[in-house]
């Protein structure tokens, strides 16, 4: 079990996700956060008080994937997210050590395997 | 210079007071109406496309647009420049009100309408270019179409009713926001990403407000606190509250969910289509104009998002369809025992509506064409459109440096040259 | 039609025309003012439950309510069908403004007054169930409870004093509000989870513009811009100055901080208070009848919170508490050095007080049973109340099909069959 | 008790009650302009500021404050006792309005000018202290210099001109508002971070409102419904129009982006420079002098940034150069012919500049040093300031109890001895 | 040491926290995100433009823990957050290298283990 | 590769952000959270209710480092965040499987080298 974390673009929001249904990605969790790179700096003035905006709006990602699922993730992620201007962001891909499902207390593999209207979780 | 004083009326200038200062009020409101609904990264560039109509356009009113529109020498097509910077606008009664109050009534419309405008464009117009366009707008259509209609020109003449605005001001409105959402393009996620409302509540504020304005716009087209201001107050009333409950009713068919968009499009709907009826039509008939205009407004706004033309907030559905609805039906539903007027088509006097549907026609085509020739001529010096990097960004960084909703996180403040006084 | 317009007098029509709009923009008041009160999941129903009211109840009022509250087959206890369509509404005067505009002012109490009674419900109605329900109750117990007291009935006739509507508006919605809260029951996470305020800001906005439009609610009662409106005007703001005063020491004395919500609350409760009062009690005593009425719907709001009943944005402790509390100090305050009509109790007049204690009663007895009665009939044939995945999800998802604020992640355009027009 | 009723004019009437529901409609409105630039964590303290002012100063001045600016017994310095309580405050006429709606009509003056003050100490203010600080200032310094220019002392019998208030209003406000910055010292985070507004809307929705209500405040300074009243309005909407205009291009050519904020303060800044103006001057020169007015108020903004004085939102370089200006202004572009009343420099009057200054002066002077003074003794009873952590925090939690913008997670219900009645 | 994160129902968040506060759980930092899984849909309609909202509003906890301290606290989650409908959420468990607590510089097991009043840090 | 996330107090991200980019720390990304530790609890009251708010508002830091990076990221967090009041927050270092810049595709340490206007990523 892996879990895959990504920063894209807001904007690239939508694009990511449907390639990662394609990809047959069903799970995923996403935050709004805020990134700092080496994107251009806006500035803003309020009044007299001029102020550098270091941070841009981005989104994150987390998405708990079996084993062999990771390599199509990343892949769906770099091929959506991508515009090649400075900014893209990042994937991340870190170990689990367990996963559960909280409706049903399964755990690992069977935790992230999608419901299936009759289906029951396979392996 | 305070000549004839005698004749100001002391109730219609309280009246009149009051009425200026609602339909002022409304410039704000629209850009609340309008902000709610655009992307939270345009929020500060969609009100001040409101708020700079009240500086530019209110300029341009004083120099020259007020002599443009009500000026005396009057032709049929356009005011002079008698009454230009102001001159000979004093305190001298203008009707039964102060003349600087007439004045200040007047300026109110044409800021607003000017802002009108904008709801087609949003996310996406350099704002330079933006205060450019409605400056010079407000004075080579606005002002004329003011003239024709109620200061003394053509349409005047040929008996077009129009109470308080409902062509000069909705129709017009419509036409060159047509024309701007053409010239100017779609916005680059048009039709590809859902563009949601940021921020819901601010469209039901605006239009909460607007209402309260409208009182102002339609029964301070009275010019008094007389029983015309009465029978237009009234029907200011009752028509969006039919128009609110058709609106309600067919979203509850349609989809089971009444939408609070919809309730606030309702209202905005209704007034626009009572505006040219306001003082012409019985109370009764108020409410059934106002349920009847939600229709054409209705099915027009969920046309037009299946189209290509990116009139992103309906300015045509609500301000066009309506007012030409509204301007329509004050040609079949007026009453001369109501107005002291005319008859509209229903009480035998079909000619009305043929009145009615010349001054749609002209305005339509005059404000459509010299509309086009404004930004043409605009776009020929200077860019329209924001860059591509820019609507990414967001229009409120990138025209205005702000954000509207700042939470504080990575802001560094730049310290600059730093004098130790105080 | 235009018979008497002679009798139509410019100044109290300039006021009245003010005051109508003054009470109109109450409403959507009242929906920022509860809506800043819920959970932000239900922000955009809450708001809705006070701007349906414009549309449903306005319609309602048009075809029947104004007749039966205001028809002139006056019996004591409900008007006639004469009036009907507005049949007989026209230009002619009623008192000194035209009688279409006293139906349009008169039509704002009857729709904010539905409105009302939406904070005991908020969070769990079906929206559908709630438009039935509240045009239901302005045709069957808002009008005849209006005619009672102000359209000739029998209150009028006994005495009771109520000059702007504390009996008819406030503790009549209160009354209501009871019954709907204990019918609908409670929201499934009442008392088992913190139901926080969701923007505060909200409220605060809209206990402003209350405040404002209030004025229009108070001294327009007078119907005439005359020394009664004067002085109606001084105690709407005398009154809730004490309020908020008094208020904001309670506060402070209990826990060391000045509640927002408190403010709001109280300046809504010092309103209330003197609505019933406005006109026949001297300044100086609408201020401490304002600081006075601070103490029982403070303490009604802290008991409330402890009990079972879900009265969510507690309508009974302040419109309900408040109310009587202004309906009784009325009979104790009042002056008829002030007023021209009655001293009260504290000037020798102790009869007043039962006159005012049998309005309140008899509005709360009738109010009470058919809202009992109406929610019943209504529970038969549909189901009030969303389920509760519905509640959990949130109204105005269910309800609406919108959210307030949106961010936009992970909305996902729909593409319906598009025509390639334009 | 209401002897020469007879001399109450309806018409005025009629305008001063709308007047001074929209002066009263400013302090909430102030409340938003300032809640919108602080941080999210205090925004309810600082809509507060403006909102326990309608609380307290309004009680103050029914007891005592009224009657010490406007009371009989009138020298030089300060009204009497005469009207303590108000009592002698009936429904006489006091010119042509009901006696009772002029003290109404002040009262909304001396709250908001209390309130404005606030915008100097946000974000760090103990809230106790805050609400005695401004009581007390309210007496002994609106009430005294509202005497010297409106209620019969030595600034009006010297002859200085200032139609509605740019004296005592904002110039006092803005020195009290430098004295208080000074004593209670700069925020901790100041000039150390980026203290950006959290909520832009909210600071546009302020200036919005507030232009509406400033009609009230300008227009209804000529009390009653006359040219005077007349010219003030429209002189009211010009100014600020120029004044919007000017900053905006000033904007533009400084750094390319038309500031929002900017937009909201120059409203602000133009409707202040009016205020002495408004009924004065001409139209024309209206315009001149709201765009002239634009360029003092914002180097002066640019400048104070720069500096150690944590005048949070301004008020000096708003109000206080703002209102200086138009002072003086005044004293430069009077005409006679307008008002009826004396003529400025440029028309040959030098003498009505020195007045002019003088009342500034003198206002400066004595605001000043009684705020010092005031705020020294409340130092001494108890302190000032709120801690460093409770500023940390915010002060909406640690002077509330509350939040502004709650999202819910994480508060868990306290349950207290629950009863078990319904 | 590891990290707990999970993703819950908003409305279950008053019941987890309970339920780890009963398990002697101190620490612990919440995200406000949306996610997307084997939930129903919801459909909008703002004007004519009708939306398919695919995220449902969740909340992340993120809790740092010694590692005889992990199981109580996926148990107590598990048992707090379970509605047995769709979309009650995910718990993934992460190795953690080192933990520091930024007040005192301490590292490790210290540096989770809660103040109190006059305690030293065990272990 | 590792993965340091930072709970901190956002009045000090400002000090946090500067000592970052002094330790030659560029890409980073942060999210608004809230946390419960042994901080005092606040009391709130909306009319008659009195509510305890349980969780404060912190920062959360997530910065994707090499590993010869991880200590001088952690020392220039500890010195910067910390007021030595209970409330400063705790750091977790994690360990990384994969990294990969969106942009171009690269992967691990080239992944999280800042780009320079003509250099080409350095291992
Ligand atoms: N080392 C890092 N750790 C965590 N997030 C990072 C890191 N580097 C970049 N990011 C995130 O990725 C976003 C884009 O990164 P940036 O380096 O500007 O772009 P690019 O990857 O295209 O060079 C940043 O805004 C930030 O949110
Ligand atoms: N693979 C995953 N990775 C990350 N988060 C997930 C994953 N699967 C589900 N989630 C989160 O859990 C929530 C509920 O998941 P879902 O699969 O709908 O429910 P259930 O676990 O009851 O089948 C989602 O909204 C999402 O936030
Ligand atoms: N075990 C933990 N797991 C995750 N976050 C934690 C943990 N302990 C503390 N935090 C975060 O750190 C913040 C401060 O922690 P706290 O324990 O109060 O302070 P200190 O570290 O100074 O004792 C908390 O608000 C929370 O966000």
């Amino acid at each position: 079990m892996k879990l895959v974390v990504a920063i894209v673009r807001p904007e690239k929001l939508n694009d990511v996700l449907e390639a990662l249904y394609r990809a047959d990605v069903r799970g995923l969790t996403i935050t709004r956060v805020r990134g700092h790179g080496g994107e251009i700096e806006d500035v803003e003035t309020y009044r007299g008080m001029t102020v550098k905006v270091e941070l841009h709006d981005k989104v994150r990602l987390e998405i708990g994937v079996s084993d062999h699922f990771v390599e199509p993730t990343v892949q769906a992620i770099l091929g959506a997210a991508s515009t090649g201007d400075v900014g893209d962001g990042k994937i991340f891909v870190l170990p689990v050590e367990r996963v559960y499902r909280i409706r049903t207390g399964e755990q690992d593999q069977a935790a992230v395997t999608p419901v299936e209207p009759t289906a029951q979780p396979s392996d | 210079m305070a000549s004839d004083l005698a004749a100001v009326n002391g109730a219609d200038t309280a009246w009149m007071l009051v009425a200026t200062a609602m339909v002022l009020f409304m410039t704000p409101a629209l850009g609340f109406f309008y902000g709610g609904m655009v992307r939270s990264k345009n929020t500060l560039n969609t009100l001040m496309m409101s708020f700079v109509a009240l500086g530019f356009v209110g300029v341009a009113w004083a120099l020259a647009g007020y002599s443009l529109a009500f000026g005396n020498a009057s032709g049929p097509w356009v005011g002079g420049f008698t009454n230009a910077l102001l001159r000979g606008v004093g305190l001298e009664a203008h009707g039964t009100i102060p003349h600087v109050l007439f004045m200040a009534y007047q300026a109110t419309f044409a800021i607003i309408t000017a802002a009108l405008i904008s709801g087609a464009i949003v996310e996406r117009m350099r704002f330079g270019a933006y205060i450019a366009f409605i400056t010079a707008w407000s004075l080579l259509v606005y002002a004329p179409i003011a003239h024709w209609v109620w200061g003394g020109g053509w349409l005047m003449k040929l008996g077009a009713l129009d109470f308080a605005g409902g062509t000069v001001v909705h129709v017009n409105a419509a036409a060159a926001a047509f024309v701007a959402a053409i010239l100017i393009g779609p916005r680059k996620d048009y039709a590809r990403q859902a563009l949601v409302p940021h921020d819901v509540p601010y469209t039901l504020l605006g239009a909460g407000v607007l209402w309260f304005g409208w009182f102002g716009f339609n029964a301070g087209s009275a010019l008094g606190a007389n029983a015309s201001a009465g029978l237009a107050f009234a029907n200011t009333l009752l028509a969006p509250v039919g128009t609110l409950s058709a609106w309600t009713l067919l979203d509850l068919t349609r989809a089971r969910k009444a939408t609070a968009v919809g309730a606030a499009t309702a209202i905005v709907v209704g007034l626009v289509a009572i505006t040219p009826a306001a003082g012409f039509v019985s109370p009764i008939l108020a409410l059934v104009l106002g349920a009847a205009a939600a229709f054409p407004s209705y099915f027009a706004i969920l046309y037009r998002a299946r189209t290509r033309l990116d009139d992103s907030l309906d300015v045509c559905a609500a301000h066009g369809v309506g007012g030409i609805t509204g301007a329509l039906l004050t040609g079949v539903l007026a009453q001369k025992i109501w107005n002291n007027a005319a008859d509209g088509a229903l009480f035998g006097n079909i000619a009305q509506l043929w009145y009615q549907l010349a001054a749609v026609a002209a305005t339509i085509v005059y404000s459509g064409a010299m509309t086009w020739v404004i930004l043409k001529v605009l776009a020929a010096v200077t860019s329209l459109r924001a860059t591509h990097r820019e609507e990414g960004v967001g229009l409120d960084v990138t025209q205005h440096g702000e954000e509207a909703y700042s939470r504080l996180e990575g802001a560094i403040l730049i310290h600059e040259r730093r004098r130790v006084p105080r």
